[in-house]
């Protein structure tokens, strides 16, 4: 089967539970059983290559720019670990069928102990180191769903995050690790990388590297101090422990070590990070381990102690030490596995996991004392089961280490590890089965049906074989693994139960002797340990989240609080420092250009706007103040324009401003007409500085800008000359608007009738909603003065709308040529209405409309782009335009540009989104009370005239 | 300005610019001399607008003698200051009849019903209730 | 020469009163006095821009003189409704 | 027919005169087509404005246009000199209500207007009824010399033109 | 002619149109154009993606003017492969919009939504400063009807907020533009190209100013700190197919900063060399800290998705700060990536909202929703790429962008802030994660029936979520040939000249009448 | 002429900036008014100033100003009144709907608004 197939499998295979739950939970877990056993046949097809030493390989390019490819292979290594993790998962499958509940969902769990198989797989038979990181943090996530599997529980959310946090740093450091390696080698294919020895430790990078790939496989492999997590992982399901945390997840972190092995290991900075971390977590994993009662959490701390070992093991770059590890990493997958599988079954039937309350359960459970005791003895290390040979062959190892030149260190601290390991075993043997029968377990226990039991045993039976048969049950495996993890010739060891009389064996029966000692005194000792105070890995790891996570907020909701007026100091700060920077890392030579001479009108209107600047700002408390002194600042601007040659601009500015003016007003009326005092003196002084800075900066800016020349000469020359020519108009600023470059009037109208959407949209929700009904009940004000409808002003407005809309149709006219054109025409008109509704109010204004301003809207837009378009069909692009003269009889020569026929679209949105929103605006008014006024004005004497009298 | 005119096209001209420019000043000089909102509102409806007229007219005689092209755009401005003025006042005078007037001292009007920006909404309902029922 | 120190005079005179227009935006006691103030303000800016026009000799002003009447109307008449109804569209 | 096609045929002419005013000189073709858009204009805003006031007297406009505008220039003069040359303290300013006889709004407005625009006198409000006008004098020591002033030199005339 | 270059511009307007003027009250109506649309508009959009592919850059005259006189729009690979995300990303949100019901909660929403696609869309294709200016607005303005879609006081508060700080970033856009059309005299950016690389060596302060200001516009839109303030409250309070859309509004400053960096103030002009790269990266890198911060301290779902939106926005600046061909490469797939997941995790928020009884968002046991184990399997996908967990494509691109800033000077602190940052985000997203969907509350007594969170029945939005979830798997199985086009992309972006001939192929100025010009230096 | 444009165009901006930092919605929105006015003004100038030479080509001038940045700033105008309008409505409904114009989110309901009563 080829590599791809076998890590896709689990991974395709996840989908199949969710659809097989329907069927039963038998079939759900045969289906899910048979995708593990068909990916780990398809793994065993290729054992025998593999153990005559091929290496398979499967390549697939996915990201060749980035080096990431789907390439795998399967060495030794990958064939030992494939075939744990698909091994021991096709059992823990099927003890899994057994041990959940009825309640629990079961495809989902099949489903997350897939995507984790497939993960680990997928870590195992990676050739590329960046294939591997994307299994390697995958791991992480899908065992996060299998230790949270129980969302119900607090334990398991908690100990899923912490989980996630410890591995999930891990990963991301490991990331950076693979990352500067791929970059040493020029590589991220693990061949490439693993033929690169020299290269990698030479590198000035070797030692950042080393500690960034060993952070990953640290906390993956709850190497101290990362080790808390673990017993914390134990509130997932058993069958999640027993297969993440014996067998697979764990050893992940072992893998990567055994895998760069060969390049990484060597070095002193080698040995004494991983031998030095792997000697503490195991004595520290294995203290702990004595005194724990519950048993999962014994077994944990356990693994820990053992996954120290390895580490060690590892850590002590010998070929020999290399070969003990892998030899044990098989051991206690064996052992360990079917001991959690043992503690779920206990759990499950006596409905406890406290060792204190456990006890004489041999009579009971029988069956499961067998697989407990079979299991217990190899992990104390003890003659005849598998865990003996390899802790042998581990203080062997650890009698040649010589830790800083001291060469009783790491023995002694091994026997010391080992013979707590004794202690541990035996209590959890001795305080569990044997004693007396009590009458107060929690469920009446026995043993369980066979399928629950069975994959402990069938764990069991191969501890006891290769207890006795080493050479004969593993012995081409370790060869096989082993080479792979040297990468070289294999050192001289074998597998046997007696090795003679060498120091190992003394080291031994030390430390059963001495664990039996210390299993006679556990009861004063762990009165002794419950008083002692230690620092609590989850009390440290949950206040230090705390802490973070209070933090990241504090953080996070300070800068953020809101406050837009520090945004905009913020913003506009940015700004000042940003440009001045800029400005002063260049150059800016001397003025080219000669200032104009200062006449005394631009003089007087200079002083006028700068006196209402300053009382704009002096009285800006004072709304309706601040707002007339706006209109005159916009007044004065627009008649600047008029003077510096812009009479478009002076036009456009003075109509826009009174719509603004009138805007602003329809808003005043329910706004508070004073803002009040709030900032202090040193706010303002604050916010006076960065004003005063800001004007500098934007004046000295103009006043470079207005003294230079262009660089080189501006494209308008180009306006200037083809206008007329080209364009059909002799006002050059009309004829670049909706010619030139009526694409952006284009744009510039649609933002207008959107403006005016948007607040027709916020009126109707803000109407619709309870503020709506709030406003359509507030009383009248008393203050108001009386006259809605001064028959005066509707007098007056009659005879001036029309030539209101006389003055619009001759500007719009004659736009094209003179200053004027469609927006401004448009303005016009829309003010001639505005002021109609002024005069007669909103709703018998609104009575005479005969055309809703949506629909105007909608087709100035038409009318814009179609006669764009029209140009599609002479082959031109978009808003080609074209000009002719033409001759009316009595009205002499016209000119008709198809221009004007985008001005009139220009005409038609502003017309219809100046009064939509005003219309919108002014809605905001209504009373419930509110009757619409039959008459345009409220006094009309004439209404008392007799018939006849006004008909005359 | 460069266009030749005959002396007393010139006199002409300058008188009218003068007078204007006296009577804009003036104008805005009684908005802030007179004494109060009422009397203030006088000056400038008055004199401004004769002023900004003087100036039309000077410049619809200048572009004549300059340009021998009589120009009514002038009148167009001067006409619609004219229309607008008045309406202007009346809305400033019930501004100040609103705010600053003591009611007592205005005379009543010679109906029942009181000036149009005394009365208040409801009152107005009423009446005009009244009325219909009464038609 | 004379028609100059006409220009002059007059294009001083309604400075001046342009100044006086502000003050009185400014300064006055009331509302009513402020918008009074602004509408003055804008009908002698339209005297200036006439008077520039004579200047400059140009004609090219005038729309800008008309719209300015016009909207120193709307805006005059808006300000006064808001001091008096507060609503201006009703 | 013809009231649907020229609703107000005075603002058509009002209408066609502004236009040659804005264009600024007259030809048949600026004359034909202020024409034009002196009747379409009307038509698009007639529904502002329903009521169709007639004139009784139009050759009385001229005259009354006269007298105002000479009106509007002696008013000038005498505000001028009220400011600049009388004290604020030895003003008499006064309000005076003026009955009316006009009754078309139309009317009211151009005497309210002309008022304003005319010696020392700026009207200020319409009564609720529309039946007096409320007008203020800026210097007015006999205030009822000036309504009857106003009611027989403005008011009469109008009288006579509108109604 | 090839007008297709302008269609999705047109189209969406006109639609939009169509909407106010006939469907104003049918939202039926409304609904049929704006999904006819928006397919149309993925349509073209991808026809366009396949012609760029050839390399040719298209360019099409409005108004036939060459030029640089008249607007130009530009349709190279850059631009075609921003039109069809947006459009592809518009048609997921319009379907969840429909299906959530968005779209009834107030008036408009289609005609705004097609508006809000024709700025985006023309934005992307503009090659005129100005225009761009333009369309920057018009996107904008759509967005503030959008944002406040829906309407209450909450959202009206933010929304004033974000209103008036695009008004200040409008405000400095037209101060950039004008600094530049002073300096320069033209608008059209392979026009500013030509010219900035010939301007003389003396006067070099405005044209920096200029480039400067323009960065600081790029980088409101994009979120880059300290200019980010406007993004948390606004995407938090959004309608969530809005903040959804939002996701590619964020790429638009990104788009710009790309384009204008390169074209006309690359990095081998040595007038800006020295401020642009080199200010970019630090708060690049400060903004990816911040918003990762910010999904760890979030206590609604809105504002994690916003900052795990502010973060992605840092992360691609990083790649873009570097200017160089493999960066660029990288900042696209990441941009590709980011406005996918990004948009894909709002929904997936709303959907949780839509399902709880008071519609908060607070991470915070509630009772159980409807559909809880669908909604948070969508949680989980769409927070795994937004943290760049493998296997998706947040960490395919994170993998890109790391691996590019390898020989920065900064590729420490860089990497220190990618991992640390995902870390960070990973601890935000599983403690969120496990809060909402995991720590369900049990409903009082006697409540259950009544109180029951409502369920909304349709399927389309998971639909319109699953399309986008769907779409970063795409992005991750076929990250080898989408990442092959995307280097095709830089090299053509990093290719000035090219851009430059094929704009400007026109002849320069077409002197008819030599009218003098006040100013201009002869 | 240049200097008095270049003061004016800078105390617009800084009074603009001021009123930009104020606490309530109608100041910040008469503040970016200003702004507005300032920076219409400066993309103006970067046309320079030229006076009585606009780009009306009927008029027989020996030169014209430039028309482009008018064409800009046209366009400016109508999109920053488009832009004035939403947010003053925007600003309004967000008063009546919370109470209070603050612009900061983090200050409370304003009790002192008109609008409570
Ligand atoms: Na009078
Ligand atoms: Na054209």
């Amino acid at each position: 089967m080829s590599l791809i197939l076998i890590a896709a499998l689990p991974f395709l295979g996840a989908l199949l539970p969710g659809l097989m739950i329907r069927s039963g939970r038998t079939a759900c877990a045969w289906a899910t059983a048979s995708v593990t056993l068909t990916a780990l046949i398809g793994l065993l097809v290729h054992a025998p290559a593999v153990m005559r030493g091929e290496v398979i390989q499967y390549q697939l390019e996915w990201m060749p720019l980035l080096g990431l490819n789907v390439n795998f292979f399967l060495d030794g290594l990958g064939l030992l670990f494939a075939g744990l993790i698909l091994g021991i998962g096709l059992l823990i499958i099927i003890y899994a069928r057994f041990y959940l509940s009825r309640q629990d969902p079961m495809g989902q769990f099949y489903t997350y102990l897939l995507l984790f198989q497939g993960a680990m797989v997928g870590i195992v038979l990676s050739d590329n180191v960046l294939l591997m990181l994307i299994f390697w943090e995958l791991t992480s996530l899908s065992s996060f769903l299998l230790i949270g599997y129980w969302k119900h529980l607090p334990e398991g959310r908690q100990g899923a995050r912490m989980a996630l946090a410890v591995t999930g740093m891990g990963g991301l450091a490991l990331i950076g690790g693979m990352l500067i390696l791929g970059n040493i080698v020029g590589s991220y294919d693990l061949t490439v990388i693993l033929q690169n020895k020299e290269l990698i430790q030479a590198s000035p990078l070797y030692l950042p590297a080393l500690i960034l790939i060993l952070l990953g496989c640290f906390t993956k492999s709850a190497q101290f101090p990362f080790h808390f997590w673990l017993p914390h992982a134990m509130a997932a399901p058993t069958p999640v422990s027993a297969y993440l945390h014996s067998a697979t997840m764990v050893k992940a972190g072992l893998f990567l070590m055994a895998r760069l092995w060969p390049v990484l290991a060597g070095t002193p900075e080698w040995f004494y990070i991983v031998a030095t971390t792997g000697l503490i977590t195991m004595v520290l994993g294995a203290v702990i381990a004595l005194f724990k009662d519950d048993l999962k959490a014994l077994l944990a701390f356990s693994t820990v102690s053992h996954l120290g070992l390895i580490t060690m093991l590892l850590g002590f770059g010998t070929p020999f030490a290399a070969v003990v590890a892998v030899f044990h990493i098989i051991n206690h997958a064996t052992f360990k596995a079917a001991l959690f599988m043992s503690a779920g079954i206990v759990d499950h039937e006596t409905h406890t996991r406290d060792i204190k309350r456990l006890g004489g359960l041999r009579h009971l459970m029988p069956v499961t004392f067998t697989i407990v005791m079979v299991a217990g003895l190899s992990m104390a290390g003890i003659p005849l089961f598998n865990g003996f040979l390899s802790k042998e062959m581990m203080l062997d190892a650890a009698t040649d280490a010589a830790w800083n030149g001291n060469h009783w260190l790491v023995p002694a601290l091994a026997t010391l590890g080992a013979l707590f390991s004794v202690a541990y075993s035996f209590r959890l043997i001795v305080h569990t089965f044997l004693g007396p029968k009590r009458d107060d377990y929690p469920a009446k226990p026995h043993d369980p049906g066979f399928g629950m039991w069975a994959p402990p045993a069938l764990l069991a039976v191969l501890v006891v074989l290769i207890g006795i048969m080493p050479a004969l049950m593993v012995g081409p495996l370790v060869a096989t693994a082993s080479s792979a993890v040297i990468g070289g010739e294999l050192p001289y060891y074998s597998l046997k139960i007696w090795h003679g009389v060498n120091a190992a064996l003394f080291m031994s029966i030390a430390a059963v002797a001495g664990g039996l000692v210390l299993l006679a005194l556990h009861r004063p000792l762990d009165a002794a340990w419950i008083r002692a105070r230690r620092p609590e890995a989850k009390t440290i790891f949950d206040a230090m989240m705390r802490a973070v996570t209070g933090a990241a907020n504090a953080l996070t909701d300070g800068l953020h609080n809101g406050a837009m007026t520090r945004y905009a100091a913020v913003f506009t700060l940015a700004v000042i420092l940003a440009g001045s920077a800029a400005w002063f890392g260049g150059t800016n030579p001397a003025p080219a250009r000669e200032a104009l001479a200062i006449g005394p009108v631009p003089l007087i209107g200079w002083i006028l706007l700068m006196v209402a600047t300053v009382c704009m700002v002096a009285f800006h408390r004072n709304r309706l103040l601040s707002l007339v002194l706006m209109g005159i600042v916009g007044l004065i601007v627009s008649v600047a324009f008029a003077y510096m040659s812009a009479p478009d601009l002076a036009l456009t500015q003075i109509s826009v401003e009174v719509v603004t003016i009138i805007l602003l007003l329809l808003a005043l009326n329910f706004l508070p007409k004073q803002t009040p005092v709030e900032s202090g003196s040193a706010r303002r002084f604050r916010d006076g500085t960065i004003a005063v800075l800001g004007g500098l900066a934007v004046g000295g800016l103009s006043l470079a800008m207005l003294l230079s020349d262009f660089s080189q000469e501006s494209i308008s020359a180009f306006h200037l000359a083809n206008s007329k020519p080209g364009g059909g108009g002799t006002n050059v600023v009309n004829v670049i608007l909706v010619d030139f470059r009526g694409f952006d009037t284009f744009g510039e109208i649609i933002v207008l009738g959107i403006a005016a959407l948007v607040i027709y949209a916020m009126t109707e929700s803000v109407l619709n909603s309870p503020v709506g009904v709030w406003l359509k009940k507030r009383p009248i004000n008393p203050h108001e003065a009386g006259d809605r409808h001064p028959l005066m002003m509707v007098v007056a407005t009659r005879v001036m709308m029309p030539i209101a809309l006389m003055v619009g149709v001759f500007i719009f006219l004659r736009g094209h040529n003179e200053p004027g054109g469609g927006f401004i025409a448009g303005l016009i008109v829309a003010i001639a209405l505005v002021m109609q509704y002024m005069a007669s109010g909103f709703d018998w204004a609104t009575a005479r409309q005969r055309y809703p301003y949506h629909m105007i809207i909608a087709l100035g837009v038409f009318a814009a782009a179609f006669t764009g378009i029209g140009s599609w069909f002479a082959d031109r692009p978009f808003l080609t335009s074209n000009y002719g003269y033409f001759q009316i009889p009595p009205m002499g020569e016209f000119e008709l540009a198809t221009a004007m026929a985008f001005d009139v679209g220009v005409f038609l949105c502003v017309v219809g989104a100046v009064m939509l929103a005003l219309e919108s605006l002014s809605r905001f008014a209504h009373r419930a009370g509110d009757r619409p006024s039959p008459y345009p004005m409220d006094i009309d004497p004439s209404r008392d005239l007799p018939q006849e009298a006004k008909d005359a | 300005m460069s266009a030749d005119m005959a002396l007393w096209q010139e006199i002409v001209l300058a008188v009218f610019l003068v007078t204007a420019g006296i009577f804009g000043l003036v104008g805005s000089f009684g908005l802030i001399k007179l004494p109060d909102p009422m009397t203030r509102l006088h000056a400038p409806t008055k004199a401004t607008t004769l002023g900004v007229g003087g100036v039309l007219i000077a410049s619809m005689l200048y572009f004549f003698f300059a340009k021998g092209h009589l120009s009514f755009h002038e009148l167009m401005i001067t006409l619609f200051l004219f229309l607008t003025a008045p309406i202007t006042a009346h809305f400033l005078a019930k501004a100040n009849l609103h705010t600053d007037v003591n009611r007592d001292a205005v005379p009543p009007p010679a109906g029942d019903r009181p000036w149009a920006g005394f009365e208040s909404d409801e009152a107005r309902r009423i009446a005009e209730d009244k009325a219909s029922k009464g038609a | 020469m004379i028609l100059t120190s006409a220009l002059i005079f007059t294009t001083g005179c309604f400075a001046l009163a342009l100044l006086m227009n502000l003050w009185r935006v400014v300064s006055a006691p009331g509302v009513p006095d402020r918008i009074l103030a602004l509408d003055t303000m804008v009908i002698n800016f339209i005297a200036i821009l006439v008077l520039y026009g004579i200047i400059e000799g140009t004609a090219v002003y005038f729309e800008a003189s008309i719209l300015i009447a016009m909207v120193g109307f709307i805006s005059t008449v808006a300000y006064a409704r808001f001091m008096l109804r507060g609503n201006i569209i009703e | 027919m013809i009231a649907r096609i020229l609703p107000h045929p005075l603002l058509t002419l009002t209408l066609v005169v502004v236009w040659q005013m804005l264009v600024n000189y007259v030809s048949l073709g600026t004359l034909v087509f202020g024409l034009i858009l002196g009747i379409v204009i009307p038509l698009i805003t007639a529904p502002y404005w329903p009521d169709r006031p007639r004139l009784k007297n139009p050759a009385m406009i001229v005259e009354f246009i006269l007298v105002v505008l000479w009106d509007i220039v002696v008013a000038n003069i005498v505000v001028a000199k009220t400011i600049l040359f009388t004290r604020n303290t030895s003003m008499h300013p006064a309000w005076i209500s003026i009955p009316l006889d006009l009754r078309t709004p139309e009317a009211i407005t151009v005497l309210a207007g002309t008022i304003t625009m005319t010696p020392g006198t700026v009207s200020s409000d319409v009564a609720a009824d529309g039946r007096s006008l409320l007008v203020h004098c800026l210097d007015a020591p006999d205030p009822d010399a000036v309504r009857d002033e106003i009611k027989q030199r403005y008011e009469r005339r109008l009288k006579e033109i509108f109604e | 002619m090839n007008h297709w270059i302008i269609a999705p511009v047109l189209l969406p307007a006109l639609i939009a149109a169509v909407i106010i003027l006939a469907a104003r009250y049918q939202v039926a109506l409304q609904r049929v154009f704006s999904v006819a649309s928006t397919v149309g508009l993925l349509g073209i959009s991808t026809g366009l993606l396949i012609e760029s592919m050839s390399g040719r850059i298209g360019v099409y005259e409005l108004g036939n003017w060459p030029a640089p006189f008249g607007i130009v729009l530009v349709l190279d690979r850059l631009s075609a492969t921003m039109i069809t995300l947006t459009s592809a990303l518009a048609v997921a949100v319009v379907l969840y919009a429909i299906g959530s019901g968005w779209d009834k909660r107030g008036h408009h929403f289609h005609a705004l939504f097609q508006f809000q696609l024709m700025g985006i869309l023309g934005a992307f294709l503009t090659g005129d400063a100005f225009n761009l200016f333009v369309f920057f607005e018009v996107l904008l303005i759509a967005s503030y009807g959008l944002m406040i879609h829906g309407g209450g006081a909450v959202r009206l508060r933010a929304g004033v907020q974000y209103v008036l700080y695009n008004l200040l970033g409008s405000t400095l856009f037209l101060f950039a533009l004008g600094t530049i059309y002073a300096v320069t005299g033209t608008l059209n950016m392979a026009d500013l190209a030509l010219r900035v690389a010939e301007l003389p060596a003396d006067d070099t302060a405005m044209i920096r100013v200029a480039a400067i200001l323009l960065l600081l516009v790029f980088a409101v839109k994009a979120a880059l700190i300290p200019l980010h303030f406007w993004l948390p409250a606004t995407y938090a309070e959004a309608p969530a197919p809005i903040a959804a859309l939002f996701a590619v509004m964020t790429k638009i400053g990104a788009y710009a900063i790309i384009r204008m960096y390169t074209l006309v103030f690359g990095p081998d002009v040595a007038v800006t060399a020295d401020i642009i790269g080199p200010w970019l990266m630090p708060a690049a890198i400060v903004t990816l800290v911040i918003g990762m911060v910010g999904v760890l301290g979030a206590t609604h779902l809105g504002r994690l998705a916003a900052f795990a939106a502010v973060g992605s926005m840092g992360t691609l600046l990083i790649a873009v700060a570097l200017f160089t061909p493999q960066a660029t490469t990288a900042a696209l797939y990441y941009m590709i990536h980011s406005t996918l997941a990004g948009a894909a995790l709002f929904l997936v928020v709303d959907m949780v909202r839509a399902r709880r009884l008071s519609e908060d968002d607070a991470i915070a046991s509630r009772p159980a929703i409807a559909q809880n184990g669908l909604i948070a399997a969508y949680f989980f996908a769409t927070a795994i790429a937004m943290a760049g967990m493998p296997p998706l494509s947040g960490f395919l691109g994170k993998l890109l962008v790391m691996d590019a800033v390898r020989a920065h000077d900064l590729v420490w602190v860089i990497w220190a802030a990618i991992l640390i940052g995902s870390l960070i985000a990973v601890v935000g997203f599983a403690r969120a994660g496990s809060m909402v969907f995991w720590k369900v509350e049990t409903p009082p007594e006697g409540t259950a029936e009544d109180a029951a969170p409502h369920a909304p029945a349709a399927a389309l939005p998971f639909v319109a979520t699953g399309a986008l979830v769907a779409g970063i798997v795409a992005l991750t199985v076929f990250a080898g040939p989408v990442t092959a086009f995307l280097s095709d992309t830089s090299a053509q972006i990093f290719d000035r000249q090219s851009y430059i001939a094929a704009v400007m192929e026109t002849p320069r100025a077409i002197e008819a009448e030599n009218l003098p010009l006040e100013g201009t230096k002869k | 002429m240049e200097y008095l444009l270049a003061s004016a165009i800078g105390a617009m901006t800084a009074a603009g900036i001021y009123l930009l930092l104020r606490q309530r919605t109608f100041p910040v929105i008469l503040g970016i008014s200003m702004l507005t006015y300032a920076v219409n003004l400066f993309l103006f100038a970067s046309g320079r100033i030229a006076i009585n030479l606009p780009p009306v080509l009927l008029n027989k001038t020996p030169t014209y100003t430039d028309p482009l940045p008018q064409a800009l700033v046209l366009t400016a105008i109508v999109i920053s009144f488009g832009m004035t309008a939403v947010v003053v409505l925007m600003g309004l409904g967000a008063y009546l709907s919370a109470r209070t114009d603050h612009v900061n989110l983090n200050e409370g309901q304003d009790d002192s608004a008109e609008a409570g009563k």
